[in-house]
């Protein structure tokens, strides 16, 4: 194994580690800037990561840095430098110990980069646990508020049972395949595909990952959880934690077990629509603003899957660029939760009640975040959208099941549309805005937003560079020498 | 009489069950996260088995991540249902039932 | 020259309109001078053009083209130009719409004096001009359709010129709509003939009915009486005349020129100009033109006995006479019927004028029962009342003795012996309501404070009825039955008739006609003379008992369409098309499915307890049916 | 040129961004400059239409620049016959709609800045949804538009039912959108084109044409979703409650331009490249419109609310254009372009005039009016006119375009055009006549004594632009016809064609029966 393909990961873990030292010699009221530091800190690895280029020669190790494992990674950083910046603000609200805080998101962060390169159930395994033992701790970080505590214990035990699923999937699939390389797998897969001790062992893994990206059955956690976790940890999970399910999920399905997936159609269609309603219909009577993220994530995820489910290129790329758009979306919109909750307890919408007096740009960002996740133009969500929408429709002439996936598709996107709007109504126009005090915004903050409304814009209005790297990303995935096409694509960049 | 891999893995499936089924049965925290370990275990003893059965040694190695993180699991897990103990006085599930809806 | 002299025909009234618009709203005066000056240079070109237009140039196309498209899938061509015909039947009818329209235009000047609405009166009454001359010059359907529509719309403004009155604006919508019924008939006849025909030039649709004869014949009775359902609405005949008595709500000189002279006349007109398509092999459509014809001017003539409005009764009287222009047409007689609607502008317009005249000097009294005796107070405003109620009645040699007798020579030519005595007793009728006003009004003694002190009219408002009344006089004498019918029968040999040949010429051509009309005529006179003279109160109700009821409510026509007719169809549609829309679409539906959306999420929700164990069994049961699903077959 | 016209109101609405919000002239200012810029260009792209070099595709004023390459998407704007006109009454409501900007002026000066940069989006939205030859971008721009829609009516509407109305019209319109991108997109993929370039697919598709099945599956959709955005019957609940309910401005440009976005898309997109499902759903459309003409007409006989019997009367207009593109004829699809562009300047002039009767009377309810024309000669000899042409009075546009669509459709459905014209001359001059009646002639109401009209000359401005254009292509038709036909033609004759070659057949894999 080369692990000079690992650097991007190692920067990270040992940033985490030497924020833990330097947390020793910082006085504690200094500790809070902290966070600015490994912001900063990872912007650069950010940008070190443009330095990096598809290696090729990995396919049979654990290990693979491939065009969309980069394509992930990059997404987790952008997002962890936006989660940092949050946690500063947050900070004021936590009992003792931020630098753990800021050192456990790097950790969580590691895990996730390190999922996005998982090419091994044992890999895969590592950094999911990785990631969810360090989002036990997340969740629960403000051990004074029993709400923390509750989300933290509910996480807690459904991880440990999804993890539990898992693992007993990965101990099937490998008793049957005699091996736990996704190649070797993929190699051995034709086989097995009649084998139900096998295909048990994927139901299980894909329950396991299903878990991390709160999809039907395994979603019941994610409003709760998302509730009550301190808002950095809300908008780690939902973003992260969710990009790095959908990477393994990609991984797995169409790396390791392309045919079974060929297979599972209307399992995926079935449950991409029954995510995308329970999401959207929960949502409608939504008042707290976290809890109806919670379930708008559930329903984002049934969107994803739409994309799963449609098992063709254009699917996969839609997913890397839906994602794309989403973590600016909820990063702008969780980052003016945190702020804006600062002062109130309880985030009810009607706390959003005169925003735009209060402060214009958080009104704008979260307007804007709340209309590009409805899908509306010009805004990154809405080209999402279509292009999962093309995807879709794309594979109705092979199974007209897909039309109804398209049509489950418009009916959540016009649900959703009520209680999106439903929040702008709120900041805009309420019947009586209570007080009038202007909300004081950081700069690292208005950086932050600024970054992700751009980052949404920007997203929505010039879509071509990102599509195409997403397509040169997926088309990683599938091929027999997949390392070849992305070598070949010169210029790799975001 | 032979002890073949359909034995373990029967054992490891009656493992899981029974700890799924404590998942969902019992009422205490403390209980319930032991059955959880309980259906790790069961995972293990199928990965020990197979990995004899395949005649490689990937599964053991995935064993011994298993009880690594299962370690760390258990870690903040407990600390974290000791952290709710203190501040409820109770490790009952029923109680946990302020976020809803 | 010509072209231009045409086109300044047409549209001298409507710059006249755009001026009294845009510049010169405010001043009454300045308005009203720019309109009389457009419709009397408008006449003077028509004049112009009516003599000196040589014979050769008749006809010819004068056109701007306004809408073309050339459609090769239909197989037909939708071509409509703003054109102008000039021909036999068009010239003198510009005159007459011109020549009286500038008279009344004149008389206007007098009688709306004072108005605040002055300026927009002269600029409703050009539009009207300019549309009323459209549909004469019309060369082609659809541009006639235009027009007519403007007419109509410009007959609204008038009539509901005094539009805070509640019944002027409540006449003028009633009018337009049911002109507006008749229009529908009129435009689906139009698109009927154009898919027969593939053209809406009246000249190409003369030419191509010779080609495609087989074809129209199948559809020519339809055609025939749905363009005849636009003359229905404009013309006022049964059942669409509901509207022009109540026409009366606008100013009088409004009502002698749109509701006497022109427009109601434009229905007829246009039967004429399209009696080509009428008249074709198998057509039913000329037997139920003349007896609605018919049938109108019986019913008319029989209400306007039992009136007391002076307007009211004139009203009716216009009914009952374009009833009889229509009966004309339907005898096969276009010659008769423009030649009566000629000289019924000239003696219906002088009737319209006086009675304004009587009632601008009673002070806006309508009510006959309230004046009497005027003769001597309004001795011009008589005279010239007396000749227009000869000339009506058709006593000769007045005018309208040619042309009614023209009308009965025609019924008995085409055989039509019901409609011959149907048209005598309405001739009889005629005699007896109009010499029972002028014995009511005019003799007798003073019956009312308002006519004790009534007053001739200024000059300006006399003028014109003098006109008027030669052109009553002697409008038979003039030659325009033989100037029509060059227009329909073509080339008349011979020569023009001397002055004692048109004399008589009743006489020598249908005896038996011109003796029915003359003792018609003599028995209505006898008749009213021996009920009326010297009456302060009508002793006819008394004779007739329900009957006189009846006529003075008008048969009941009136009250049928508005409380059984109207509620029975349309407004029933509408109430249920709105109960649908309001509850199943709107509600049941629209908000129907919000709400199960609604309620779904609510439903759904109550899974979220919050509860882990409920959440964790909800997982495994999942899981199990998932596994089952996908493993379990 | 067109990128000009297009990009003016959205440059100006991104300044007016910049500028504080007390600066509440500027705001108006530069609206309507912004908007007077982009009509005066519409109105020298409409002049110069037939001396501009044609491109090769047959548009004029072209220009194409790549967007996202890899799925062909591009940025691609150019005028025909069809939207030119279409993009010249676009940019005139559009300056009317700021002019009329004024009435949001006197009732909410705190937000005038957020309204005047809405309305400007809106603007730019539907200039661009008309000129774009991309089918994304057509969809995009429409969107882009959309959405202030729903801002406006919501933050800035009137009435009881103003948040009903705004949820109904914003998910309403959403379907409609959806379903159609969803049609859209299948035509994309279809066809096999591989480009969303409307000319490029219509090249392709000549070669190629897509197979019947999928025209069938995709032309209901496009049917029905741009059906929805027009309030095709019976999906029409939301236009009058929204626009009884929008701003002056917002029901002006939605109900004006916007809405023609899915009749404009069906003629140039669902006719020439869905020929054979086109020609099998005419009868269902046909009647269908009935639904529009006859029975909104009815319904509008019975409203008591000025707005709502002007929303109800324009969803029934919509019903002409229908049966225009119902009779796939050259004169019918002719007709349904000049009723789009009649009834925009229509639309836009009744609802420019309700706003303003209201923000004089403070109602619109007619039961409460009366005699008004004495009040407000200005404002009431406009609405009688504007009422008028809606009754298809010839002289304004309304009149040649309904009419030249119903001698398209006569000899396809004898029939629905007879009730369509029975509905056109009868029932909406029984409606329209009505509300004159109610509102403008008889006596004058107690409480209403005191209204009278603004003397201010510019606040006649819009009205007067918009009454001057319905009169100039009611008296020149041509003026459009003459452009329409040529572009219609090469429409129809697409949408007529003959089933496709056998060759065709043959290669998509396909056997299907030929109607």
């Amino acid at each position: 194994m080369n692990y000079s393909s690992m650097m991007l990961e190692v920067a990270v873990v040992v940033l985490g580690l030497g924020l833990l030292l330097a947390d020793l010699w910082t006085p504690i009221e200094k500790k809070r800037n902290l966070g600015y530091g490994a912001a900063i800190a990872l912007a650069l690895v950010l940008i070190w990561s443009f330095q990096w280029k598809p290696v090729e020669d990995s396919l049979q190790s654990m290990y693979v840095l491939d065009g969309l494992a980069l394509f992930f990674k990059r997404l987790f950083l952008v997002s962890a430098i936006v989660v940092l910046i949050m946690s500063v603000e947050f900070a004021a609200r936590m009992e003792a110990g931020i630098s753990e805080f800021y050192a456990l998101i790097l950790f969580a962060l590691a895990g996730m980069m390190f999922s996005a390169s998982a090419n091994d159930f044992s890999l895969l395994f590592v950094s999911v646990e990785l990631i969810t033992v360090t989002f036990y701790v997340l969740t629960s970080f403000q051990r004074n508020r029993l709400a923390s505590l509750e989300a933290g214990v509910k996480y807690l035990i459904f991880g440990a049972l999804s993890s539990a699923f898992m693992v007993y999937g990965i101990a099937l699939v490998f008793g049957t395949a005699g091996k736990m390389n996704f190649a070797g797998i993929a190699a051995m897969a034709p086989q097995l595909a009649g084998n139900k001790i096998f295909l048990l062992g994927i139901l299980l893994i894909l329950v396991g990952l299903g878990f991390k990206i709160a999809a039907f059955p395994v979603q019941m956690w994610a409003p709760d959880v998302y509730q009550g976790s301190p808002t950095p940890a809300t908008a780690f999970l939902a973003v992260g934690s969710k990009a790095a399910g959908f990477v393994l999920l990609l991984r797995v399905l169409f790396t390791a077990v392309p045919e079974v997936a060929a297979h599972w159609t209307t399992l995926l269609i079935v449950i991409s629509i029954i995510t995308v309603l329970y999401g959207n219909l929960c949502a409608l009577p939504q008042r707290n603003l976290k809890r109806l993220l919670g379930y708008s994530s559930i329903a984002n995820a049934g969107y994803l899957l739409m994309g799963v489910a449609a098992l063709n290129d254009s699917g996969k790329s839609a997913i890397l660029y839906y994602l794309g758009g989403y973590v600016f979306t909820l990063l702008a919109a969780f980052t003016v939760i945190c702020v804006v909750m600062r002062e109130v307890e309880g985030e009810d919408i009607s706390a959003l009640a005169g925003l735009n007096q209060r402060s214009p740009l958080l009104a704008a960002a979260l307007s804007m975040s709340m209309v590009s996740l409805a899908g509306l133009p010009p805004l990154a969500g809405f080209f999402g959208k279509f292009l999962l929408l093309k995807a879709v429709t794309e594979q109705g002439p092979v199974n007209s099941a897909y039309y109804w996936l398209a049509a489950v598709l418009v009916i959540g996107a016009v649900i959703s549309l009520y209680y999106y709007l439903g929040v702008v109504r709120a900041i805009y126009w309420s019947k009586n805005p209570p007080k009038a005090t202007s909300i004081c915004v950081s700069w690292p903050v208005q950086i932050a937003l600024y970054g992700c409304i751009i980052g949404m814009l920007y997203l929505g209005l010039f879509p071509n560079r990102v599509v195409e790297s997403a397509n040169r990303a997926v088309a990683a995935l599938e091929r027999p020498g997949p390392m070849t096409a992305v070598a070949h694509a010169s210029g790799e960049s975001r | 009489m032979d002890v073949t891999l359909e034995h373990y893995l029967v054992v490891s499936g009656v493992l899981f069950s029974l700890g799924l089924l404590g998942v969902i049965m019992r009422r205490n925290l403390l209980v319930i996260y032991m059955c959880l370990e309980l259906m790790l275990n069961a995972a293990n003893l199928a990965l020990v088995a197979m990995s004899r059965y395949n005649g490689n040694l990937d599964g053991q190695i995935m064993v011994f991540f298993i009880i690594t993180v299962a370690a760390a699991e258990v870690a903040v897990g407990l600390a974290l249902i000791v952290a709710l103990y203190r501040r409820r006085q109770t490790a009952h599930v029923e109680d946990l039932t302020s976020l809803k809806s | 020259m010509v072209e231009l002299l045409a086109w300044l025909v047409l549209f001298l009234p409507l710059l006249s309109v755009a001026a009294i618009t845009i510049f010169t709203r405010g001043n009454a005066a300045r308005s009203g001078a720019i309109s009389i000056t457009a419709v009397v240079f408008s006449f003077i070109c028509g004049l112009v053009l009516f003599y000196a237009l040589p014979e050769s140039s008749m006809g010819m196309p004068i056109q701007i083209p306004w809408l073309s498209i050339h459609d090769q899938g239909l197989g037909l061509d939708l071509h409509v130009d703003i054109g102008l015909r000039l021909d036999h039947l068009s010239l003198p009818m510009i005159l007459i719409v011109t020549g009286v329209g500038s008279l009344i235009h004149i008389y206007s000047w007098g009688y709306m004096k004072g108005d605040p609405g002055f300026a927009r009166y002269f600029a409703c009454l050009s539009l009207f001009t300019f549309s009323m001359l459209g549909i004469v010059l019309a060369d082609n359907f659809l541009m006639m359709f235009i027009f007519w529509e403007l007419v109509g719309v410009s007959s609204y403004l008038l009539i509901g010129f005094w539009y805070e009155r509640p019944s002027a604006a409540d006449a003028c919508k009633k009018a337009f709509l049911t002109n507006r019924v008749g229009d529908f008939g009129f435009l689906v006849g139009i698109l009927l003939t154009w898919a027969t025909l593939g053209s809406l030039n009246f000249r190409d649709l003369e030419t191509r009915l010779n080609v495609h004869s087989v074809e129209f014949s199948a559809v020519a009775t339809a055609v025939g009486l749905l363009i005849f359902c636009g003359a229905m609405g404009k013309s006022a005949q049964f059942p669409l005349h509901v509207w022009l008595p109540d026409a009366m709500e606008g100013p009088t000189p409004v009502s002698a020129l749109i509701h006497a002279a022109t427009m109601v006349a434009a229905g007829v007109y246009m039967l004429c100009r399209v009696f080509f398509l009428l008249n074709v092999d198998g057509s039913q459509a000329l037997q139920v033109i003349a007896w609605i014809g018919g049938i109108t001017a019986l019913m008319a003539a029989l209400i306007a006995v039992q009136q007391n409005d002076i307007k009211r009764i004139l009203a009716y009287s216009t009914l009952s006479q374009l009833g009889y222009m229509v009966m004309a047409v339907g005898c096969s007689g276009p010659v008769p019927a423009m030649y009566h609607l000629t000289t019924h502008a000239f003696f219906k317009a002088l009737l319209f004028l006086g009675a304004g005249s009587v009632i601008y000097g009673l002070h806006h009294e309508q009510n006959i029962w309230a004046m009497g005796g005027v003769r001597r107070k309004m001795p011009i405003t008589f005279w010239t009342f007396t000749f227009g109620t000869l000339a009506l009645c058709g006593v000769p040699p007045l005018s309208g003795f040619y042309s009614k007798d023209s009308i009965l020579a025609q019924a008995i030519k085409d055989h039509h012996y019901g409609l011959f005595v149907l048209g005598v007793v309405v001739a009889l009728l005629t005699t007896f309501y109009m010499f029972r006003l002028f014995y009511v009004v005019f003799k007798g003694r003073p019956r009312t404070e308002a006519a004790e002190h009534a007053h001739e009219s200024p000059s300006v408002m006399l003028w014109p009825l003098f006109i008027l009344a030669i052109f009553s006089i002697a409008g038979g004498l003039l030659g325009i039955e033989s100037l029509y019918a060059r227009h329909f029968e073509a080339a008349v040999a011979g020569t023009e008739p001397g002055f004692w040949d048109r004399l008589l010429e009743p006489f020598n051509e249908q005896l038996l006609a011109a003796s029915f009309g003359v003792l018609a005529v003599v028995f209505g006179w006898l008749w009213a003379r021996s009920l009326y003279r010297n009456k302060a109160v009508d002793p006819l109700p008394e004779k007739l008992g329900w009957w006189s009821q009846l006529l003075r409510n008008k048969f009941y026509i009136d009250e049928f369409y508005e409380n059984v007719l109207i509620p029975c169809t349309q407004d029933a549609l509408a109430r249920v098309a709105d109960f649908i829309d309001r509850w199943i679409i709107g509600t049941f539906a629209v908000r129907g499915t919000a709400n199960v959306t609604d309620v779904a999420g609510r439903l759904l929700r109550m899974l979220q307890t919050g509860s882990l164990q409920m959440y964790a069994f909800l997982l495994v049961a999942g899981v199990a049916g998932v596994l089952y699903w996908v493993l379990g077959k | 040129m067109l990128t000009a016209i297009i990009l003016c109101p959205l440059i100006a609405a991104l300044l007016l961004c910049l500028v504080p919000r007390s600066f509440v002239v500027v705001m108006r200012v530069v609206a309507i400059v912004a908007t007077f810029i982009s009509m005066v260009l519409a109105i020298i792209v409409f002049w110069r239409y037939d001396g501009a070099a044609m491109g090769l595709s047959g548009f004029r004023f072209e220009q194409q620049v790549d967007w996202v390459k890899s799925l062909g998407i591009s940025y691609h704007v150019g005028v025909d016959g069809l939207n030119v006109g279409l993009i010249l009454m676009g940019a005139v409501v559009a300056f009317a709609a700021a002019c009329c900007g004024w009435e949001i002026r006197e009732r909410d000066n705190e937000r005038q800045k957020e309204f005047c940069i809405l309305l400007l989006i809106m603007s730019g939205g539907i200039l661009g949804a008309f000129a774009s030859l991309d089918l994304f971008f057509f969809y995009f721009a429409h969107e882009l538009a959309l959405i202030p829609t729903f801002i406006m009516i919501g933050v800035w509407g009137r009435g009881p039912d103003k948040n009903y109305a705004t949820f109904q019209i914003t998910l309403y319109l959403s379907v409609g959108a959806f379903i159609s991108l969803i049609g859209l997109i299948a035509l994309y993929l279809q066809s096999g084109a591989k480009t969303f370039d409307i000319v490029g697919l219509i090249a392709h598709v000549k070669q190629h044409p897509i197979p019947l099945r999928d025209q069938n599956f995709i032309f209901p959709l496009l049917l029905f979703g741009f059906g929805i955005l027009i309030s095709l019957w019976p999906f029409h609940t939301w236009a009058p409650l929204g626009y009884g309910s929008a701003p002056a401005p917002t029901a002006m440009l939605h109900a004006g331009v916007l809405k023609k976005f899915g009749l404009y898309g069906l003629i140039r997109i669902a006719l020439p490249l869905l020929p054979e499902a086109a020609q099998s759903w005419t009868n269902v459309i046909a009647w269908l419109c009935l639904g529009n003409i006859f029975y909104c007409g009815l319904v509008a006989m019975r409203q008591k609310n000025l707005n709502w019997l002007i929303g109800y009367s324009s969803v029934a207009h919509m019903g002409f254009v229908f049966l225009g593109i119902a009779s796939l004829s050259l004169i019918g699809i002719t007709g349904a372009v000049l009723v789009m562009i009649a009834h925009g300047f229509l639309a836009a002039l009744t609802f420019g005039l309700s706003g303003y009767l209201y923000q004089t009377t403070g109602t619109l309810e007619m039961d409460r009016m009366g005699g008004l024309l004495r009040k407000l000669p200005f404002l009431g000899t406009a609405l009688i006119m504007a009422m008028f042409a809606g009754c298809g009075l010839p002289g304004f546009a309304n009149f040649t375009g309904e009419v030249t669509v119903f001698f398209g459709a006569w000899k396809q459905f004898p029939l629905v055009t007879g009730i369509a014209v029975w509905s056109a001359l009868v029932i909406g001059a029984v409606y329209m006549l009505r509300a004159i009646r109610n509102i403008f002639h008889g006596p004058v109401p107690e409480q209403l004594m005191a209204v009278a009209e603004s003397t201010w000359p510019l606040r006649k401005l819009p009205y007067l632009v918009l009454l001057v254009s319905l009169l100039v292509f009611g008296f020149f038709p041509r003026l459009l016809t003459d452009k329409i036909t040529p572009s219609a033609k090469k429409i129809i004759e697409m949408a007529n064609t003959p089933s496709a070659t056998p060759v065709a057949r043959v290669e998509t894999g396909q056997v299907v029966s030929v109607p």
